[in-house]
């Protein structure tokens, strides 16, 4: 088994407690996706894709009185140590269901009734944090269709490791810690759009947890701003 | 069309109540409806339980048998839990595939019994990397009046604590039944599910189908006996206030230490 | 292997050849089904829940100039020995076809065209026979529903144990036995609208068990008839 | 619209030339269509037959192959009976999952094979608990025009009679095939299996297509070479009277002796 | 392993290298197809069905500009060495597509708006070669059904076995054979409207082998035309 | 309806195109788009790589794990290669079941691995019948524009070139991985995939998806190292002329040895 932290609180992968792994986000990655990003968030490698407002097909599902939203996280086969069967497992179709509601208060979805909006999310790579992460990239996917959007959503885990909170957990942490805590915000109002817990906190744990996970959706959100600024106010990107 | 305009009335009817601090049924806005256990009701299951938790009811049984343990878990028995919701408990449910919520509300359960650590897998194995013995848990929804995550949560818990192992002695590599020698379930805490809807700025404990209808965003929280939070849940299509998150762990807590009581007296 | 019949012709559990199992019906037991019932048949624990008649989806299942019926037999993963499956066998769907068209002649569908009645049973434990149980339990709930019915329907088993002919055939005489019978009349105009055999008898046998399964099916009608009754002429039930 | 009008003439003058004791088709009313039974057709097969029933028309093939028994049935090989409508045979058939008619076609072709014990099963074991032969009767319809049932019944039982079963030799725990050397399965019984449709209060034997359209209720009954009734299955959407069913049986026999008499031949 | 070609040239089915196997086909043999064929092409025996011009179902799939055509190759449970799954494996639905557009240039379906022509074929036994000689059966079959066609479909494969290049490649040549080349034309144009090839060749052996198919889908083309003479023009046949 | 008729504006200016031996993008009728390849890209993958084939873009991860063999193919390694089109890469793809289309591509990409015999399966069996290694190659397209053919059969080719094989011990007849030491596929040959369309009487060579939409044919023809045919596939609504196919193979053999000069520089 993984030593997870050192004695003076270097993690495994040799971060502080309190440090991000590293993140690069690119807008605009597809051409035949209305919007897309690539986000490389520690050793994940996603790709989300994002098509609409558009038709519903078959119609009967369109809903006359507002937009719909569908969201799909898929693994590729090649994406974890094992290779995975492509057919959607029960997990990704929880992960799918808990973006889409993540993503949907940003949306404005009663301006585009009849319509759907279409966010599909295909991770090459999964490393801890991989829900977060797609999230991260689906969001700015999101703003890079031009879809009017209330706001972001920010997505980052906090978790318990070697019994001490830290933030963004790696995957040996995750399969191996005591806790692990995604979060996404709306970075603007600060709503939280998205939170799971799987593990063991004390009632006061679970508060820092959820404030160490929120610093980071806000760094994560520097992150994010940056990367549609580059994409759509400096010249020369992709 | 109807229904849009009619849900948009009973919104605000729920809503002028919560003003009040009331709701639709009477109840506080941290009250649980009454629940009611029952266990044994499936006698040839290995254990069973019947929750209603208002009008909301639920049937779990458990079956217990030797299994081949995961790949890489060969030290561990099997813990399978799912739940359905059957097409008599609800109109709107469909024969067919699990829906999406019904993925969600399987795995929550599961995940609350699991996180928890409610059960040690560890005493469930009869041959290291060989043979083990898997506990199946599944919850049907008969009868749909919101809150299904607690009621199977509960309905699971209850099915569990009502179940007898059989033994099994190995022969040839093989397990082999013992008749008549059972012993009952190492269970190491008590995971209970709490949900909460709310409804604009409000936070209600265990909405009926109706708030569910009309509530902003969702969360499920289970603790376990030492009072630590160990699975959470958001759901819905908004979120929640820090403030809001603070506050539902506590509701989580205070309402699962009187839930957990009478989940005690099935041990 | 169980001997099924002591020398005094009691069988394997205690009842004489010509017995019942013990029976009970509650009417009305869900709230938000259009009626239902619960029959506990012997070990056996049925669930009947019944919608309609109502709009058919999708729309081009419909039919003009009548309504139609589905029925559902489901068993629960934990209802018998070894766990399982949730997903329907090809019994479960043969047995729901079978279950439908017994119920079928006891409906007036021509008066609701363009609807569907949808039967859901679902069995919690299982036991012998417990396909009759299941229509037993599903044409009280129709009934319960307030549908205008020609008539109820009945149904119970006989069956050949240890060379006799026996009522309402359990799960060890089922598994060890030589022939299972399942019948179902509508009681009042004495027609026979499900029938199974399988299992060897004479000519002579056939007679005697398809007139023994109809002598059980008539008890069962008092029992249905008697739950009706508690439930809508008696007070204070359920 | 149309097609209810028609189907509703055409009720109307079946029923009226049964009012004659006569038939679209000119039978009586207990006769059955010519039955042309041809084996040896699959020559990969082990055993195979085409059956026309009229202008319906089955094709069967029987495979046997050495397989792992069913649990708790360590004693016996296994039987594996299906039955399929091609979506040439009639242009109301879509290709894809079996419809609740097709299994239901399918189950009851097994059962009058299997509860009349037509293959004594002890037979077939290679090593008890280990390893069995395995017998898999396949029925294709292929043109389509009534009575599904028996024709498929026919079908799959000339096709057993047909074929010949390997012989495996047992090494290493494993059954490994003996090339050239083959025996008959063991047949202990002749199932014979009748279908007789009621309109009105008239019992048709071997119904049509146009028959099937207009009938009230269907029964299939399955006799053995000792006159005994096996199996049976009543299906429609109206039933029978007791009487009905009486005098069913009696047709059942009688037609399948007849039926029994050319698939002796077989053997 | 066999010996797949005898020193003096002679196949291990007793065939000289140019030799067709022996193929009979009989046309209009089932009574609901609107046109059928059954061929045997060597050990190969496969039937036929179509339907069509018809309405397609579900409506939404019909075309406006022209009719559709669809085709199922489908193997039966018995019709290979070891029991296959009835369930259509990838192998099928790929060939159904493949034959689907060797069938498609010879139809006008211009002609036939919001239509389907739906071609199943079925193969009862499985012989080397059976897409080609279920396209043979299915394109009679297309004929009989009197739709009009530009020209037949007539199919046929050339390999390579013990370095030469020979006609029609048995099943034990298939499996053992270097190369496989399935080809089918429309005889009166000399278009190939399929083709493919699994196994090595020489970019002459190439050549060759296209030509010796090709000369081969003429053989087969004279015995389809004598079908459907027998069929159409001479008494006493079916 | 307005489809339609783009599409045959469309066909008519790529047609005129042409007929001046030009292409929309400015290409020549025989000339690939330019062709990017990356390979590394999934460090977890035991190989992988990321194709650019003009606008069209497929990543692809080949992992290699013990397996058991296939029944009778006990001498051989398990080879698996499958593509499917991500529903992000096209707006007309659904996600679910693969369509015939993605199957046909999926096994055409396959065989041209397979039938070249590019990597040497005898040498990847661990126990003789029951345990080998597998390799599984699957393409993900994440952009689409026309020829999924080869830009997926690159991207295969690529990344399993980039891989390597993990060693493995035998221990008690199951194979346990030694950690650190690999070894690289054993590669025999090159499989270069070219496809082409017939537009009208012009063959173009990797046609884009605005040339797919608006072709006559298409043919898919894999060459290897020698110079050699080893698999074709047309495709398409209509055929092709025999000078046509004798063009098709000349084309498939020049146009290859370019890009098997790109594969070759990653081995």
């Amino acid at each position: 088994m993984t030593q997870l932290m050192s004695e003076d609180g270097i993690r495994c992968d040799g971060r502080r407690v309190d440090q991000l792994r590293n993140i690069s986000i690119r807008v605009g990655v597809l051409n035949n996706a209305d919007g897309s990003a690539y986000i490389e968030f520690g050793k994940n490698k996603i790709l989300a894709g994002v098509f609409g407002p558009r038709d519903v097909h078959p119609k009967h599902m369109a809903n006359q009185d507002t937009g719909i939203l569908r969201c799909r996280y898929h693994m590729s086969p090649f994406s974890v140590t094992e290779r995975k069967n492509p057919a959607p497992s029960r997990r990704e179709i929880e992960i799918s269901k808990v973006l889409k509601e993540a993503l949907q208060p940003a949306l404005i979805l009663k301006d585009f009734p009849r319509t759907v909006t279409d966010v599909f999310v295909e991770v090459l790579q999964a490393d801890g944090g991989s829900r977060c992460a797609a999230l991260d990239a689906a969001a700015v996917a999101l703003a890079d269709t031009g879809i009017p959007m209330r706001d972001l959503v920010s997505a980052c885990a906090a978790g318990k490791v070697a019994d001490r909170i830290v933030l963004d957990v790696n995957n040996e942490e995750d399969q191996e810690g005591q806790a692990d805590m995604p979060v996404a915000i709306m970075p603007n109002s600060g709503k939280v759009t998205l939170m799971q817990l799987d593990g063991i906190l004390t009632s006061e744990e679970y508060k820092t947890c959820l404030q160490t996970a929120i610093g980071g959706c806000r760094q994560v959100y520097e992150i994010q701003r940056r990367a549609l600024i580059e994409r759509y106010f400096e010249s020369g990107v992709q | 069309m109807e229904s849009v305009i009619i849900d948009k009335l009973k919104r605000d009817k729920i809503l002028d109540l919560l003003k009040q601090g009331k709701r639709l049924d009477g109840r506080a806005l941290d009250e649980q409806r009454p629940l009611i256990i029952e266990t044994g009701v499936i006698p040839k299951a290995n254990g069973s339980a019947r929750v209603k938790l208002g009008n909301t009811e639920v049937i779990t049984g458990v079956k217990i048998q030797p299994d081949k343990p995961f790949p890489d878990l060969g030290d561990k028995g099997i813990l399978i839990c799912t739940a359905e919701i059957l097409p008599l408990a609800d109109p709107h449910v469909e024969p067919g595939p699990p829906s999406e919520d019904v993925i969600e509300l399987a795995r929550v359960v599961d995940r609350g019994i699991r996180e928890t650590e409610m059960i040690d897998l560890h005493q469930l194995v009869l041959i290291e990397n060989k043979s083990v013995v898997g506990i199946f848990i599944d919850s049907s929804v008969i009868d749909s009046d919101g809150n299904l995550f607690d009621a199977c949560s509960y309905a699971s818990v209850s099915a569990v604590l009502s179940s007898t192992i059989p033994k099994y002695d190995i022969k040839d590599e093989a397990p082999v039944l013992v008749e008549g020698v059972t012993s009952k379930p190492p269970v190491k805490t008590l995971p209970v599910s709490v949900t909460m809807a709310r409804i604009d700025d409000y936070i209600i404990v265990d909405p009926t189908k109706d708030e569910e209808a009309c509530m902003d965003a969702r969360i499920t929280i289970t603790t376990n006996s030492a009072g630590n939070i160990c699975a959470l849940q958001k759901g819905g299509g908004d979120g929640f206030s820090v403030d809001q998150l603070f506050k539902c762990s506590e509701m989580a807590l205070s309402v699962g230490t009187k839930i957990r009581k009478k989940l005690e007296q099935l041990m």
